[in-house]
C-alpha cells in the first residue's frame, strides 16, 4: 500500500522463475518490462514505436535494420550496457538449441552484429511485418553471457533459478520465492529521459493468488493494490462498494466459434451453410458481449480485434434473429433441429449462454469442456463439430497475429480455404500498408460470407486497484506498473 | 464387631418389568429377601429365572431396556434406586462389588487384565504405582493363578475361561467390599480352584464382616458355604430358608425337583471295552501361543497343549477334566481345527483335519459339532437366534423345513420356547444362551459332538435333561462325544473314559471307575479331594417325583 | 515385527512403481506438456521445437523408463516449466501443506471426538442432534464456501485474521478450521457409531461395577475400543489433506503440495506430478501403516501381519 | 441358495409375539429421526419425478437482461414473484433449476454411493478377514488408488471418453471407494476374531456366508457412516469434476454446479450460494437421520 511505499499485485498464475524467455506467461511479459528494456517501446498513444535502449534506427532492406544504442545505461549488476549484451542475447534466443520454448517470437531473427560499442545489426530471416511488436514486447536485453552461468542438468537443460535476475530496467528483483511472491525495488540507476520515466513507487510485489475471491478479498482490506481480470459481476459489485477504482479496459483477445466445415467430426450439420448462419442468428453476441463480458466488449464480425490493422468491420453482418435462425435451419431440413457436441476450455458461463441461445432455435448443444492442450489436440485433427475459443493475438495490433495464424491452411485452419490463404500471404509479406489492407479484406470478406469462423466478441479486462494508485490500463494487455504512482 | 443383624442388603418387593411381553410380564416379581453380613446367601433356581437381573438391579446396571417398576433395594439402610448417579458409582467397586457370569466378554479386550484390576485402586483409593501394582499381584496369586507376573501383562484373549473369571474374581475383591454378589463365580473352575476360592470368599464373609449373595446352579456348592438359601423359579421366590431347612427339608415342590435332579456321586463301573470304531485318533498334538512382544516388552510363550495323544471310539464318551488354564479348549480348538496346532496329527472318521485346507474341511465340518464354553460370544449378537440356528443345517443341505423341525424339536429339549427364535441373543440369560448354543450343535446331527463345559451353567433339572438327551443320541445314534467338565459327578455319570489334564499335558486317562475309584496321580487325587458338599447326604425325593413331572412339565 | 515391516516396504515400492507408471500415462493423455510451456499463442511450429529440443516426442515408453532410471539413481527430474529441480521444489512446498494438515488434524480430532462421544452417550437427543447438525454442515457445505464464509467474517468484516499466505501462524488459522471441518463429519460420526455399539458390551458394565468416573468411562474404555475405524479413517483423511488440500490451499493463497499439484497437472508438467505422486504414495504408505499399527496396539487381538 | 437371502431364513409365525420384522417395522414407525428424514428424502425425490410439472420455469431459459434478480424475501426492487427464488447469472429461474437439479444430484449421490459402497465394502471386509496375503494385495490397491490424485484421472476420463451422466457416476464410483475399503478393513479385523465367526466356521458356512451374515451385519453402523457421507461427497464431486469437464456439463442443473457457479459472488450475493446449499443440507441430514434411524432399528438392543 501507500504507506509502506509498496505496489502490490497479484494475478492467477504462479511464477516460478523469474526469466522472461523461459517462462512464457503474461506475467513475465508485465515483469519483463519492469526488469527489463527491449530496444523500442510501444507507444499506446501514438500507436508508435519509441526508442528505449536504441536511439534510433534504420532499416537497411527488408530484413536489415542497424540500431543505435545509448551510452548511458547500466545493469541492475552495475556493469556497463552495450552493443556485446544486445549482439548476445539475439544471437542466444535465434539459436534453436538453446531451447527458447516460445519460437515464434524468437525465429524470426537470424542473427545481430556488432557494428561498433553502441551499434549492432539485426538480420531477419525474411521480411516481418510484426519484427517491431515483437521488439517492443518480448526481446528483452540480457547482459552478455547471462545463461552461460546455469548449471546445466543431466538433460542438456539450465537450472535457471540458479541465475539472478539482471537487466536494465526500471525495477530490480529484490527478493523471491518461488511461487510465494517476486519483490522488486525501485532502481535508482535507472537512466532518464527514456520513455518509461523514473520509476517512483519504492517497491513492487507480485504475488499469486489464484482464487478471485481471495483477490478481491485482499483488494478490500488494502493486502492488494492492484489486479486484474476480476470477473464481471464482481467488479461491478466493486465499483458500487467505492472501495476500489474499477476500470473497464478493452484488450486485443477476441472469441469466436469455430465449425468443422469439411464433416471430419463425423458431426456434418455444420458442412451446411445454412446451418452455420442459422447459428449466427440464433446467438446474441450484443447481450453477451454486455452482460457477460464488460462495457469495453464489443461484438464483433470479422475474424479479427477492430484495433488490428488491416481489421475491416466491412463484412457480411449477422444480426440476433432466432426466427431467422428457425427458418434457416427447417430450409437446412432441421425444421426440429439437432444435437452436436460444442467444445471449450475458457468461460464457461459465455459457453453456457450460447448454448442456451442455441437451445432457443431448437439446437441442442452438448457442452464438452477441456483442457487447452487436450482441446487444441482435438481441433487440430478436425474432431469438433463447433468449437468456442479465444484468441490473444500476442499483443501484435495486425491482422498477421489473428487471421493469418489460422487461415493460411496451418493446421489451426477449420476450412483450409485456398483463397484466403493465397489473400493472407500476399498481406503477409508485404509492406505496403494498402496492399495489405487490401488482401486482409479480401480474406475476411470470404471467411465471413462462408461463415467458417462466427467471430463473437472482442474481452474487455476489468482492473480493480486501489484509489491511491493512479494508474491507466492499456488494451496491449502489458500493464505499465513500472510507470504507476501513488496519488 | 459390626451389628450381623441389620441386613447390609435388603430387597423389598422388588419389581422388573420386561420390555416386550415375552414369556412373563416380569423379570422378577415382587422379589423380598435380605443379605446380612458374615452371611453366604445361595440364590439357586431356574436359568432365566431373574437372578442376574436382581443382581444388577441392585448393582444399577440393569441394561436400559428394563426397568424397575416397583419395589426397593437398601443397601445399608439407603434405597439405591434413589441415589443419584455419583453416589452410585462412588459405591460400585468400593462398597458394593459383582462378578458377572460372563467372564469372556466381561473384561475389556484393549487392556492388560493386571491393568484393569488395578484400576479398582486407582479408581477409589490413592495408591502409589508400585504398591497398586503390588497388591494386584498378591490378588492374582490370592485367587491361584499361575505366574502373576506373565497374567498381569496379559490380554484377556490370551486367557482361558476359568483365568478370566478369576480375573474378574480378583477385581471384585480388590478393595473387601461389605457386599459382593457373585453371579455364578466358579462355574468356569476346576474344583481344586473352586475350593480355594470358595475359602477365600468365606474369609472376606467373615474377617470383613461382608455379606455375599452367592448365585450357583452347583448344589454341592451350595451345601458347601450357604448360610441361607433361596429358591427362584419365573422370576419368583419359591422358597427361602437356611441351608439345613433348603436342602435337608425342601418343602416347595419345585426345591424339590431340584434336589432330586442333583448328580448322585457315581457308582457306574466301567463298561466292558467296546470293539466299536476309532472315530477320533490324535497323536501328538502340540500347540504353544506366543504371545508377541511389544514395542518394548519381549514375547512369552504358553505352551498350551503338549504331545497329547488320545483315541476314541463310536458311542464313547471322552471326559476331560483338569485344571482350569491347563489347555481343554485348546485342545479341542485345534481337534477341530479352528486353531492350527503346531505339529501332531488328527484323524476323524478317516479324515485327516490337521492337513486339511479350510475350504476342503468344510465339507466334512458336518460330522463334529461343538458347543463352546463361551456362550455369549459365540452367538452372533446382530442376528436373530432362529436364523442362527437353521443355518448349520441349511449349510449341510438339509431343506428349510426340515430345518426348522429339527430346531423345533430341539427348543422343547432344552426347554426354551419356540418363540425364541424372533431374538436376539442379548435378551436371554446366561444358560438359556448355553441351551441355544447346545441346540444349535445338535441341529446338524453330528457324528461327533464336542461339549466345553455346555452344561454348567444350567440348573441342574435342564441339565440332567440335557445329559440325558446327548446320552440318548450316543445310545440310539453311535454319536462320540468329548466332554470338558469341572463337575466330577457329571463326568462320572456320563463318561466312559477321562483324561485329566495339567498344565498342557495328560496326566492320567482311563476308564471313569479307575479314575474315580483309584487314581493314580496326585493331580487326581487332589482333585477327588477338593470337591466340594461332599458331607452332603443328598436327600432322596423319589417320593415326590410325581409332583414333580407336574411342577416341571407344566 | 521386521517380517512385517519388510512386507510394507515391498508393497510401498510396488505401489510407487505402479502409480508413477499409471500417473506418467495418464498425464500425458490430458495435457501436452510443449503447449504448458509455449504459452497459449505458440505455433505448431513452435511446439514442434519444443518437443523435439525436450525430449517429448519420444514414445512414452521411452520417456517412463528414462525417468525411471533417473529416479532410481536419485534424480527425480527436472521441471522444465519451473526451470527448476523438482526435489528442491516439493521440499520448498512441503512445509506448509504439512504445517496445514498436521493443524488441520488437530482441529479436526480436538473438535469431532468429543463431539462424537457426547452424541453416542444419549442418542437422538439435543446434543445429539447438534452434533449430526454440526457434521451435516460439514458434509453439505463445499470447503470452498466454508473457507470463503470465514474469510468473509474474519477477514473483511472484521479483519482479525490475515485473507491470504502463509507467513505467520495466523495465517493458519482459518485454512486449518476450514480444512479440518472437512474431515469432522466422518471421523465425529464414525466416532459416534463405534460408541454406541461399545457402550452396549458387557465390558463397558464390568468398568460401571468397578465405580470409574464417567469420563474414564467413555474415554478409557469405551473410545479405545470404539476409535479402532477412525484412526483408519483419520490416516486417510491426513493423506487426503497433504495431497488434496487444493481447495484450501488455492483460496488462502498457501503454496503447498496440493496446489503444486493441481498446477503441475494442468500444465502437464510429468516430472513434477511424478514426484508428487511418488511423495504421496510415500505418505499414504507410511500413514495406513501408523494407522495400522496404532490400531494393533489399542487392540491387541487385532494382529499385525 | 444365494448368500444374501439371510432374512428369508424367518421362522414360521407364532401367536403370541411378533416376528423381528414386524417388531422392527414397528419401532422404525415409532422412530421419529427415521421417520422425518424418510418423508424429506420421498417429498425431494416426488419433486424430482414430477419436476416438469411442479416446475414454475423452464429451467434453461434464459434471458440475460434478468440476470441475478434477487430472491422475493430481499427487499430489492428487482424481486419478483415470477422468481420465487430469484435467478441466475444467465437470467434462469433459480427455484426451477433447484426442482430440476434435485434428478442429477439424487441420481449421483445415491449411484455412486451405492458402486463405491459395494467396491469398497468387499474390498476392505476381504482385506480385514482374510490379512495375510490378502491383505497386502488389497494394501496395494488401496494405497494405489489413494495415491493416484482424482483430478488427473478425471482429465484422462475425459480425455479418453468424453463425459456423460453415466461415466460421472461410474467415475465417482470408482474413484470414492477408498474410506469405504479402510474403514471396512478395520472395522472386520476387529470382528473377525470373534467366537460366533469361528462358530459359523465350525457349522460349515461358507466363507462367504460367513462374510455377509456374521461379519457384514456387526461392521453395519460404519458402512451407514460412510455411504451418508460419501453420498453428500459424490454430489459436491460432481460440481468440482465438470469444471475439468468431466461431469454434468452446463445447462444441465445440478445442485453441486449451483453452488460451484455461485462461488464468485460469494461476497455480495450470499444467496446463490445459500439456496442450493440449503437443499443439500436438508438432502443430506435427512439421509444421515435415516442412517442413525436404521442404526436404532436394527440394533438388537436399546429398544425405549
Ligand atoms: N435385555 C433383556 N431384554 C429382554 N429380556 C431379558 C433381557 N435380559 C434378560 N431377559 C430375560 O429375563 C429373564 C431373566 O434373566 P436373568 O438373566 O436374570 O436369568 P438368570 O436367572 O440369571 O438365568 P441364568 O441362570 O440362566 O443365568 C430371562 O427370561 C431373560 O430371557
Ligand atoms: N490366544 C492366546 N494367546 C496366548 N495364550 C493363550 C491364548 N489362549 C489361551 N492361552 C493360554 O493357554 C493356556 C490354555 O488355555 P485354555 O483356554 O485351553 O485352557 P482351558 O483348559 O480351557 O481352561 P478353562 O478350564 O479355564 O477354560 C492358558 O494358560 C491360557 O493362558
Ligand atoms: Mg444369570
Ligand atoms: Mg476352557
Ligand atoms: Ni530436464
Amino acid at each position: 500500500g501507500k504507506a509502506d511505499d509498496t505496489l502490490n499485485w497479484a494475478t492467477d498464475k504462479e511464477v516460478a522463475v523469474v526469466d522472461p524467455y523461459f517462462s512464457v506467461t503474461r506475467e513475465l511479459v508485465i515483469m519483463g518490462q519492469m526488469g527489463w528494456d527491449g530496444l523500442v517501446l510501444f507507444n499506446n498513444e501514438t500507436g508508435e514505436f519509441d526508442p528505449l535502449l536504441a536511439k534510433s534506427w534504420e532499416w537497411q532492406s527488408n530484413t536489415v535494420v542497424d540500431f543505435d544504442l545509448r551510452d548511458d545505461v547500466v545493469f541492475h549488476d552495475g556493469s556497463k550496457f552495450d552493443a556485446d549484451d544486445v549482439v548476445y542475447t539475439i544471437n542466444f534466443l535465434a539459436d534453436p538449441s538453446n531451447g527458447v520454448p516460445a519460437q515464434s517470437v524468437v525465429n524470426w531473427m537470424k542473427g545481430a552484429t556488432k557494428l561498433g560499442q553502441y551499434k549492432v545489426r539485426l538480420e531477419l530471416r525474411e521480411p516481418f511485418a510484426n519484427a517491431f511488436a515483437y521488439l517492443a514486447n518480448e526481446i528483452m536485453i540480457m547482459p552478455e553471457g547471462f545463461y552461460d552461468n546455469a548449471p546445466v542438468g543431466a538433460d542438456g537443460t539450465r537450472d535457471l533459478s540458479a541465475l539472478t535476475p539482471t537487466g536494465t530496467g526500471p525495477y530490480k528483483v529484490a527478493d523471491i520465492k518461488t511461487g510465494d511472491y517476486i519483490l522488486w525495488d525501485k532502481n535508482d540507476d535507472y537512466f532518464s529521459g527514456g520513455p518509461k520515466g523514473t520509476p517512483e513507487i519504492g517497491h513492487i510485489n507480485f504475488r499469486a493468488i489464484k482464487e478471485s475471491n481471495t483477490q478481491l478479498a485482499e483488494l478490500m482490506t488494502g493486502g492488494l493494490d492492484w489486479a486484474w481480470d476480476v470477473p464481471k459481476e464482481q467488479a461491478d459489485r466493486l465499483e458500487q462498494s467505492g472501495q476500489v477504482t474499477v476500470v473497464n479496459e478493452k484488450t486485443l483477445r477476441i472469441a469466436y466459434l469455430a465449425f468443422d466445415v469439411d464433416g471430419s467430426s463425423g458431426q456434418t450439420f455444420f458442412t451446411d451453410q445454412k446451418v452455420r448462419e442459422a447459428v449466427a442468428h440464433a446467438i446474441d453476441r450484443d447481450s453477451i458481449a454486455v452482460e457477460l463480458v464488460g462495457a469495453a466488449s464489443e461484438a464483433i464480425d470479422s475474424a479479427c480485434h477492430p484495433d488490428q490493422f488491416g481489421c475491416t468491420q466491412d463484412v457480411v453482418h449477422y444480426d440476433y434473429n432466432p426466427e431467422k435462425a428457425k427458418e434457416l435451419l427447417a430450409e437446412a431440413g432441421y425444421p426440429d433441429g439437432f444435437e452436436f457436441d460444442l467444445y471449450g476450455y475458457r468461460q464457461r458461463e459465455i459457453a453456457e449462454a450460447i448454448i442456451g441461445d442455441l437451445s432457443a432455435v431448437g439446437i441442442k448443444a452438448n457442452l464438452n469442456w477441456l483442457q487447452y492442450s487436450s482441446l487444441l489436440e482435438k481441433v487440430q485433427d478436425g474432431k469438433t463439430p463447433v468449437n468456442f475459443m479465444t484468441w490473444g493475438s500476442s499483443s501484435i495490433y495486425d491482422v498477421a497475429a489473428i487471421t493469418s495464424h489460422f487461415f493460411k491452411g496451418g493446421p489451426d485452419d477449420p476450412a483450409k480455404d485456398p483463397r484466403t490463404a493465397e489473400a493472407l500471404q500476399r498481406g503477409d509479406t508485404s509492406i505496403d500498408p494498402e496492399v495489405r489492407k487490401e488482401a486482409y479484406a479480401e480474406a475476411l470478406g470470404i471467411i465471413a460470407d462462408e461463415i467458417y469462423w462466427l467471430p463473437l466478441f472482442s474481452y474487455a479486462k476489468y482492473y480493480a486497484f486501489s484509489n491511491d494508485l493512479e494508474f491507466t490500463p492499456t488494451p496491449d494487455e502489458i500493464p505499465r506498473l513500472y510507470a504507476a504512482r501513488w496519488k | 464387631m459390626t451389628d450381623t443383624t441389620t441386613p447390609i442388603l435388603s430387597i423389598r418387593n422388588l419389581t422388573v418389568a420386561l420390555p416386550v411381553r415375552i414369556e412373563r410380564d416380569n423379570a422378577v416379581d415382587n422379589l423380598t429377601f435380605d443379605v446380612r453380613p458374615r452371611e453366604i446367601l445361595c440364590v439357586v433356581g431356574e436359568s432365566g429365572s431373574g437372578k442376574s437381573i436382581t443382581s444388577l438391579a441392585t448393582m444399577g446396571l440393569l441394561s436400559p431396556s428394563l426397568k424397575v417398576t416397583g419395589g426397593e433395594i437398601l443397601f445399608d439402610g439407603r434405597n439405591v434406586l434413589e441415589l443419584e448417579p455419583g453416589e452410585h458409582n462412588a459405591l460400585r467397586g468400593d462398597r458394593m462389588a459383582m462378578i458377572f457370569q460372563e467372564p469372556m466378554t466381561a473384561l475389556n479386550p484393549a487392556y492388560t487384565v493386571g491393568h484393569q484390576i488395578e484400576e479398582v485402586f486407582r479408581v477409589h483409593r490413592s495408591l502409589g504405582a508400585a504398591e497398586r501394582r503390588q497388591r494386584t499381584l498378591k490378588l492374582l496369586e490370592e485367587v491361584r493363578l499361575p505366574d502373576p507376573e506373565r497374567l498381569f501383562e496379559s490380554y484377556p484373549h490370551q486367557l482361558s475361561g476359568g483365568q478370566r473369571q478369576r480375573i474378574m474374581i480378583a477385581m471384585s475383591l480388590a478393595l473387601d467390599p461389605k457386599l459382593l454378589i457373585a453371579d455364578e463365580p466358579t462355574t468356569a473352575l476346576d474344583v481344586t480352584t473352586q475350593a480355594q476360592i470358595l475359602r477365600l470368599l468365606k474369609q472376606l464373609n467373615s474377617k470383613h464382616d461382608a455379606g455375599i449373595m452367592f448365585i450357583t446352579h452347583d448344589f454341592s456348592v451350595v451345601a458347601e458355604i450357604a448360610d441361607r438359601v433361596v429358591v427362584m423359579r419365573q422370576g419368583q421366590i419359591v422358597e427361602q430358608g437356611t441351608a439345613d431347612e433348603v436342602l435337608n427339608h425342601p418343602r416347595h415342590p419345585y426345591t424339590r425337583s431340584l434336589i432330586d435332579a442333583v448328580p448322585r456321586p457315581a457308582e457306574s463301573p466301567d463298561k466292558a471295552a467296546v470293539e466299536n470304531p476309532v472315530v477320533i485318533q490324535v497323536d501328538h498334538l502340540q500347540k504353544t501361543f506366543h504371545s508377541a512382544g511389544g514395542m518394548f516388552s519381549k514375547g512369552r510363550s504358553v505352551a498350551a497343549v503338549r504331545d497329547v495323544s488320545f483315541k476314541v471310539r463310536r458311542g464313547e464318551t471322552l471326559g476331560i477334566v483338569g485344571e482350569s488354564g491347563s489347555g481343554k479348549t485348546t485342545l479341542v480348538r485345534c481337534l477341530m481345527r479352528l486353531m492350527d496346532p503346531d505339529s501332531g496329527s488328527i484323524n476323524i472318521s478317516g479324515v485327516d483335519f490337521a492337513s486339511k485346507t479350510a475350504g476342503e474341511l468344510r465339507a466334512h465340518r458336518k460330522d463334529i459339532q461343538i458347543v463352546f464354553q463361551d456362550p455369549y460370544g459365540s452367538l452372533n449378537p446382530r442376528r436373530t437366534i432362529g436364523s442362527q440356528l437353521i443355518q448349520g443345517a441349511v449349510n449341510f443341505g438339509v431343506s428349510r423345513k426340515e430345518a426348522w423341525r429339527r430346531v423345533y424339536e430341539l427348543l422343547e429339549i432344552v426347554r426354551m420356547p419356540k418363540y425364541s427364535v424372533h431374538r436376539y441373543p442379548s435378551q436371554f440369560s446366561g444358560g438359556q444362551r448355553q441351551r441355544l448354543c447346545i441346540a444349535r450343535a445338535l441341529v446338524v446331527n453330528p457324528k461327533v459332538l464336542i461339549a466345553d463345559e455346555a452344561v454348567s451353567a444350567l440348573d441342574v433339572s435342564i441339565q440332567r435333561e440335557v445329559l440325558k438327551l446327548i446320552n440318548d443320541i450316543r445310545d440310539r445314534l453311535g454319536l462320540t462325544v468329548i466332554f470338558i467338565t469341572h463337575d466330577l459327578r457329571v463326568a462320572a455319570q456320563v463318561c466312559d473314559e477321562v483324561l485329566v489334564m495339567k498344565h498342557g499335558e495328560v496326566v492320567e486317562r482311563g476308564g471313569v471307575g479307575q479314575i474315580f475309584k483309584a487314581p493314580q496321580h496326585d493331580y487326581t487325587r487332589a482333585l477327588l479331594a477338593a470337591q466340594p458338599g461332599q458331607d452332603w447326604v443328598i436327600p432322596d425325593m423319589a417320593e415326590f417325583s410325581e409332583q414333580m413331572d407336574e411342577v416341571v412339565g407344566q | 515385527m521386521l517380517a512385517f515391516l519388510s512386507k510394507r516396504i515391498a508393497v510401498a515400492i510396488l505401489v510407487a512403481l505402479t502409480v508413477s507408471m499409471i500417473t506418467f500415462s495418464m498425464n500425458y493423455l490430458t495435457g501436452d506438456p510443449a503447449i504448458a510451456m509455449a504459452g497459449e499463442n505458440a505455433t505448431e511450429a513452435d511446439l514442434d521445437a519444443i518437443r523435439e529440443f525436450y525430449g517429448y516426442d519420444r514414445p512414452i515408453p521411452v520417456q517412463y523408463f528414462s525417468w525411471l532410471t533417473n529416479a532410481l539413481h536419485g534424480d527425480l527430474g527436472h521441471s522444465h516449466y519451473l526451470n527448476q529441480p523438482v526435489t528442491d521444489e516439493i521440499m520448498a512446498r512441503l512445509p506448509a501443506t504439512m504445517t496445514l494438515g498436521l493443524f488441520a488434524l488437530i482441529f479436526a480430532l480436538a473438535l469431532s471426538i468429543p463431539l462424537g462421544v457426547l452424541a453416542a452417550i444419549r442418542p437422538n437427543s439435543l446434543l445429539d442432534r447438534i452434533a449430526l447438525t454440526t457434521a451435516v454442515v460439514g458434509q453439505a457445505m463445499p470447503s470452498f464456501w466454508f473457507a470463503l464464509t470465514m474469510m468473509l467474517w474474519f477477514g473483511i468484516n472484521w479483519q482479525i485474521l490475515p485473507v491470504s499466505g502463509a507467513d505467520t501462524w495466523a495465517h493458519f488459522v482459518m485454512p486449518s478450521i476450514a480444512l479440518g471441518y472437512y474431515i469432522t463429519p466422518g471421523v465425529m460420526r464414525l466416532t459416534r457409531a463405534g460408541m454406541l455399539d461399545v457402550l452396549r458390551s458387557d465390558y463397558i458394565r464390568t468398568a460401571r461395577a468397578k465405580g470409574v468416573s464417567k469420563f474414564s468411562l467413555l474415554f478409557k474404555h469405551a473410545l479405545r475400543n470404539a476409535i479402532i475405524p477412525v484412526v483408519s479413517l483419520a490416516a486417510v483423511q491426513f493423506g487426503f489433506m497433504l495431497g488434496g488440500s487444493i481447495v484450501i490451499e488455492t483460496i488462502f493463497s498457501i503454496n503447498g503440495l496440493g496446489y503444486l499439484a493441481w498446477e503441475s497437472i494442468q500444465r502437464a508438467d510429468l516430472p513434477m506430478m511424478q514426484a508428487i505422486v511418488l511423495v504421496l504414495s510415500f505418505f499414504y504408505i507410511a500413514l495406513t501403516f501408523l494407522a495400522d499399527v496404532l490400531n494393533a496396539w489399542l487392540d491387541p487381538r487385532i494382529r499385525m501381519g | 441358495m444365494s448368500i444374501l437371502d439371510n432374512d428369508s431364513l424367518t421362522a414360521p409365525e407364532h401367536e403370541t409375539v411378533l416376528s423381528p420384522g414386524q417388531l422392527m417395522f414397528r419401532r422404525a414407525m415409532t422412530h421419529r429421526g427415521l421417520c422425518l428424514g424418510g418423508l424429506v428424502i420421498l417429498a425431494i425425490v416426488v419433486i424430482a419425478l414430477l419436476a416438469p410439472v411442479i416446475a414454475p420455469h423452464d429451467p434453461y431459459e434464459q434471458v440475460l437482461s434478468e440476470k441475478l434478480i434477487p430472491p422475493v424475501w430481499f427487499d430489492n426492487p428487482a424481486t419478483s414473484w415470477s422468481h420465487v427464488l430469484g435467478t441466475d447469472h444467465l437470467g434462469r429461474d433459480y427455484l426451477s433449476r433447484l426442482i430440476y437439479g434435485a434428478r442429477i444430484s439424487l441420481l449421483i449421490g445415491f449411484a455412486a454411493m451405492l458402486i463405491s459402497g459395494v467396491i469398497g465394502t468387499v474390498l476392505g471386509v476381504c482385506a480385514g478377514y482374510f490379512g495375510g496375503r490378502v491383505d497386502m494385495v488389497i494394501s496395494f490397491i488401496i494405497t494405489t488408488r489413494l495415491s493416484m490424485p482424482v483430478v488427473l484421472v478425471a482429465l484422462a476420463v475425459v480425455t479418453i471418453v468424453g463425459s456423460s451422466l453415466s461415466v460421472v457416476i461410474w467415475v465417482i464410483g470408482l474413484l470414492i471407494w477408498d474410506r469405504f475399503a479402510v474403514v471396512m478393513r478395520s472395522a472386520t479385523q476387529q470382528v473377525r476374531g470373534l467366537d460366533f465367526v469361528t462358530s459359523a466356521q465350525s457349522l460349515g458356512s461358507s466363507t462367504a456366508r460367513i462374510l455377509f451374515t456374521e461379519v457384514l451385519p456387526n461392521i453395519s453402523n460404519q458402512i451407514i457412516v460412510i455411504a451418508t457421507l460419501e453420498m453428500a461427497h459424490a454430489i459436491l464431486l460432481e460440481a468440482a469434476l465438470s469444471f475439468l469437464g468431466l461431469g454434468v456439463q452446463p445447462p444441465t442443473p445440478s445442485w453441486g454446479l449451483m453452488i460451484s457457479d455461485a462461488k464468485g459472488l460469494m461476497f455480495f450475493d450470499g444467496w446463490l450460494i445459500a439456496v442450493p446449499g440449503v437443499a443439500l443440507f436438508v438432502l443430506v441430514l435427512a439421509i444421515n437421520l435415516v442412517g442413525d434411524g436404521l442404526r436404532d432399528v436394527t440394533a438388537p438392543e436399546d429398544r425405549n
